[in-house]
């Protein structure tokens, strides 16, 4: 059976005796930067798509169904459509930093995907500190998007930046104490140790309640930090026409509009890690036969499985919502969600002082 | 109130009033002098409580200039309506803005297309023109040439 | 008591939002629901009075039945029909006016029908035609009366 | 911080421009400038006659241009002293109502886009392109129909409006609960709407605030029920009053509404009477000197139409008191001190058609 673990180990022994030990690690950073790259493009394509077929079928429309079958290269032809299209700089905005911020904020989105196991075995660096690496670089994505918006010389666009910056650094706070919960409870920071810990069956489903609060933080959470309606006042296209991006044009808005798939689904994959475990496939106690079927289906497939309907969630949440205003979502942080992942972490410390969570 | 009762109460107000005849509600011939408290009058008076400008407008007559107010009360549910006659070289009349503020904009509308002045409207610009537009696109004898189309 | 206040916020706030992801939900698993028209494949359906264009309405024999009285011409309050006139004479020898062109702008046509009602010999009507678009609008110019046509017997 | 919102903007729904003048996120003034899509229609009645110009007014107000056209054919008919037919009377009072409905939907689909929830929008517009078909059936065109004209109506009935309206109300009932669902017991959307864009009872007088907008503060200003015209005084139907104020209190008005129009329609879809659906008039419609005004209840408020005649085949001037432009000289009034999303959410309670504030 072709597994993503037995696609790596291979390539590496393969390149190992062929190219001897230095040149096989700069091969493999190589290959692993374009995997990365193709990686984006396919997920920012498909996620596209996703998005735009599940919300036409809520809105009981068709969505996209032309350009291929069932429309599959619509995305495709967009994204060919904006490459080819002019990227306009204003006037009076200032070039470099202009220029320079959709890269910031997709350069963000890959520096993410590193510690993230796609399958078993098959992760790009499993550094001990994986969680807190991420929670540290996702909010480097702000930077990016302050730094469109104030060089747009453009008023929409820097209360769109100024509006995203409040929003993603309360919306950190709560990200981060719910992560919290779940690496007290499993005692490491490690990805790779966290899916191991879940081995048994996955946070969400072993019936914990503070889990069950900080999972629902943690996405309400991500559908904040990520931009996405019911929180979009970033883009907010019936106050700030499009918010920090509204002066980009061509490959630089593709880049911004992929960047938001790609923070989409590094958000769910984290929180696919953390609650669902990540690769793990779903057991059940001790029904043997079960439980071998389960782990016949690949790891691959059980974490994009699992990212997949959280992302689905999420989109979800925004064809469903009407936006927040300014006032009222920082509201909702810090009266409602900080509070409650705090006394949640509480809780959650004095489980696993308890060690009722085993 | 009726129409009768409506001009009996109007004349304790002001001595000499002449109505015109016809139409459906009760008309008012006005001059522009004094119309601005005889409007305070109407809308304060607790009988009458004309609480509710629901048309402002002009008309060209070709030789002069009329305002047209349309009044109502919210309370009593009567109407009135008054015609003021303005001179067509130099038509002002006092603002009723502060009275009902509904009028801000009518105003603004009547000075823009007809060309009326409002003596103390706090903010007497173009509402749809251009402000340095030229000539008041409403009155009889406006020429456009270009976007004027003649079928 | 304000913590049974804040508790109560937070149930009505998430039961309310999910009411309408249920909703969303519905019609997200239920394809039957859908209401796309893919249009140029599947034809509209047009009802039979839309007011697409005004045509003139000739039989098989090639007549019409326009006098050239210019009812609908004055009907129209935008100048789209233009009527130009000609004097034919007739089987008798006696002069007869008769219309040499009957001009119509669909470019300035609004659909009002005025001009069909206004017709005293039902002589134009509303056709269901919806597709006007061209590359030039030149081609909105159009001459309703067929080349040849003729006016019909016994139409005044 | 001053901004420009519009002349081309998502939420303004057409050519509306506001420069607003913002301390932070706070709205401090709003300033709307208007004339993007002044064509001048009073200026061109003038040289139209009295049958001609009604479909000018279609092109008011196009989302109530109906109830447009029905208020200068009765300025017209009050001038000629003609009564219409007891059937087209009927008829005109059924299409206004469909337009109301219409109307009601699109805004409530609209108001949910401005609101940044774009799902409502589809299934609103599932229901109006019912009306819409209803609407093509009879009058052959979907938005500007021009169905009514001085005396009565253009044509009869289609044989199948009566099946098809009844078809229609029965789905709608069968759908009008998605609405609250949907958005009107959103805890966000409540959120957003109430306390947000505060007018007093005393203001909407002042400012001429009519319709749904008056309504919403309490100002009973229904011209159907205080100055009935046609049948309305014989239908059953309640005038919708909410004390609120704010942007929920007139959303609540117009969904209330939709209801009562829809009692109107199943009260008259079985009683139509037979007979002509126009009455005989003159083929030069002349109207005596004088004066006329009408007022009719659109979807937004009270239309005025105001002619005046000098006795020619042509108006000497007509005026279109349209409720719009006075439900706009409110929003400065109502949106100060508020955020910006708070002014998009007063924009769209005030369900502002800018053809209808800019004629």
């Amino acid at each position: 059976m072709i597994s993503l673990e037995g696609l790596k180990t291979s390539t590496q022994i393969w390149l190992q005796n062929n190219l001897g030990e230095p040149w096989a690690f700069m091969a493999q950073s190589v290959l692993v930067g374009i995997a990365a790259i193709t990686l984006f493009a396919v997920l920012g394509l498909a996620l596209v798509y996703m998005e735009r077929k599940v919300a036409a079928l809520m809105q009981i429309r068709l969505g996209p169904n032309r350009v291929g079958p069932m429309g599959i290269l619509q995305t495709s032809a967009d994204t060919l459509k904006l490459v080819m299209k002019e990227g306009l700089t204003p006037d009076g905005a200032d070039k470099f930093l202009f220029n320079l911020a959709p890269f910031l904020v997709m350069i963000a989105a890959m520096l993410i995907l590193a510690p993230i196991a796609f399958a078993k075995n098959f992760q790009i660096w499993d550094l001990s500190i994986g969680v807190l690496y991420v929670a540290a670089i996702s909010s480097v994505t702000v930077i990016g998007i302050l730094m469109a918006g104030w060089s747009s010389n453009n008023k929409y666009s820097l209360l769109g930046a100024m509006r995203s910056a409040a929003q993603i650094v309360s919306y950190e706070l709560s990200a981060g104490l719910s992560i919290l919960a779940i690496v007290i409870l499993t005692g490491s920071l490690r990805i790779s140790d966290i899916i191991n810990s879940q081995a048994d069956g996955w946070w969400i489903i072993k019936g914990h309640i503070p889990v069950l609060i900080a999972f629902i933080v943690f996405l309400i959470a991500v559908t904040a930090e990520t931009n996405r309606a019911p929180f979009d006042l970033a883009e907010a296209e019936s106050e700030l026409t499009a918010g920090f991006h509204t002066e980009y044009s061509g490959m630089k808005f593709a880049l911004f509009f992929l960047a938001e798939y790609i923070n989409i689904f590094i958000g769910c994959a984290i929180g696919a890690t953390l609650f669902f475990g990540g690769w793990m496939p779903f057991h059940i106690g001790n029904w043997e036969a079960f439980n071998h079927v389960m782990d016949y289906i690949p790891s691959s497939i059980w974490f994009f499985g699992k990212t997949l309907f959280l992302i689905f969630v999420i989109m979800w949440f925004r064809w469903t919502f009407p936006r927040l205003r300014i006032d009222q979502l920082l509201n909702l942080e810090w009266k409602y969600l900080l509070p409650i992942s705090m006394i949640n972490l509480l809780i959650v410390t004095f489980m696993a002082i308890m060690g009722w969570h085993l | 109130m009726t129409k009768d009762e409506l001009k009996i109460k109007l004349e304790t107000l002001r001595e000499g009033l002449s109505f015109e005849e016809g139409g459906e509600w009760t008309t008012l011939n006005l001059e522009p002098e004094g119309f601005k408290n005889f409007a305070a009058q109407i809308k304060n008076d607790s009988d009458l409580q004309f609480d509710y400008l629901f048309c402002q407008t002009a008309v060209d007559w070709k030789t002069h200039l009329s305002m047209v107010y349309h009044l109502s009360s919210t309370v009593f549910r009567h109407e009135l309506v008054i015609k003021i006659k303005l001179e067509k070289s130099s038509p002002v009349v006092d603002t009723v803005c502060d009275l009902w503020r509904t009028a801000e904009f009518h105003e603004r509308e009547a000075y823009d297309l007809m060309g009326i002045e409002f003596l103390g409207h706090p903010d007497l610009r173009r509402l749809f023109m251009t402000p340095d537009h030229e000539g008041f696109p409403l009155r009889k004898d406006y020429e456009d040439p270009i976007n004027m189309i003649k079928l | 008591m304000f913590l049974k206040e804040y508790f109560k916020t937070i149930y009505q706030t998430i039961r309310s939002l999910l009411t309408g992801m249920r909703l969303t939900g519905y019609y997200f698993t239920h394809k039957k629901e859908i209401i796309t028209e893919q249009y140029p494949e599947a034809r509209p359906v047009i009802a039979e009075r839309f007011k697409g264009e005004v045509i003139m309405v000739h039989n098989e024999a090639n007549e019409h039945k326009c006098t050239g009285c210019t009812a609908c011409e004055l009907a129209c309050p935008n100048g789209t029909i233009k009527i130009v006139t000609k004097n034919e004479i007739n089987a008798e020898g006696k002069k007869k006016k008769a219309i040499d062109t009957f001009v119509y702008r669909l470019e300035l046509c609004t659909m009002c029908n005025l001009c069909v009602v206004a017709c005293p010999t039902d002589a134009i009507i509303m056709s269901n035609n919806f597709e006007h678009s061209v590359f030039d609008r030149r081609e909105f110019t159009k001459v309703l009366n067929n080349p040849g046509s003729k006016i019909m017997e016994g139409v005044e | 911080m001053i901004i420009n919102v519009g002349p081309q903007h998502p939420s303004t729904h057409g050519v509306l421009h506001l420069v607003i003048t913002l301390n932070g996120e706070t709205v401090k003034k709003v300033e709307p400038h208007l004339g993007y899509i002044h064509r001048s229609i009073e200026k061109m009645c003038e040289s139209l006659s009295y049958r001609q110009f009604i479909y000018v007014t279609s092109r008011m107000d196009y989302l109530s241009s109906h109830i447009n056209n029905h208020g200068c054919a009765l300025c017209v008919e009050k001038g000629l002293q003609i009564e219409i037919p007891s059937r087209s009377q009927v008829i005109r009072v059924l299409m206004d109502e469909l337009t109301r409905l219409a109307s009601h939907l699109l805004w409530w689909g609209a108001l949910a886009m401005d609101l940044g929830a774009f799902t409502p929008f589809f299934y609103a517009f599932r229901e109006r392109e019912m009306i819409n078909e209803l609407m093509e059936d009879t009058c052959g065109a979907r938005l500007t129909m021009n169905y009514i004209v001085p005396g009565g109506v253009m044509m009869d009935l289609h044989p199948d409006f009566q099946r098809k309206v009844k078809e229609f109300l029965k789905l709608f009932q069968s759908k009008i609960h998605e609405y609250d669902e949907l958005v009107t017991n959103n805890i966000i959307f409540q959120n957003r709407t109430k306390g947000v864009g505060f007018i007093s009872r005393e203001d909407a007088i002042s400012f001429g605030c009519t319709g749904p907008t008056g309504r919403g503060s309490g100002l009973s200003c229904d011209i159907r029920k205080l100055y009935p015209y046609e049948i309305y005084d014989q239908l059953q139907f309640d005038e919708i009053i909410e004390q609120g104020g704010d942007s929920f209190a007139r959303y609540k008005v117009r969904v209330r509404e939709m209801v009562q129009s829809m009692r109107i329609i199943e009260q008259l879809i079985d009683n139509i009477p037979e007979g002509d659906f126009q009455a005989k008039t003159k083929a030069v419609l002349k109207l005596p000197k004088g004066d006329f005004y009408t007022r009719v209840e659109t979807a937004r408020g009270e239309l005025g139409v105001y002619i005046v005649s000098e006795g020619g085949s042509t108006p000497y001037r007509i005026k279109f008191r349209s409720p719009g432009f006075s439900n706009l000289s409110a929003l400065d009034h109502m949106s100060r001190g508020g955020k910006i999303g708070d002014l998009m959410a007063t924009m769209g309670t005030l369900d502002l058609v800018i053809p209808d504030i800019d004629r």
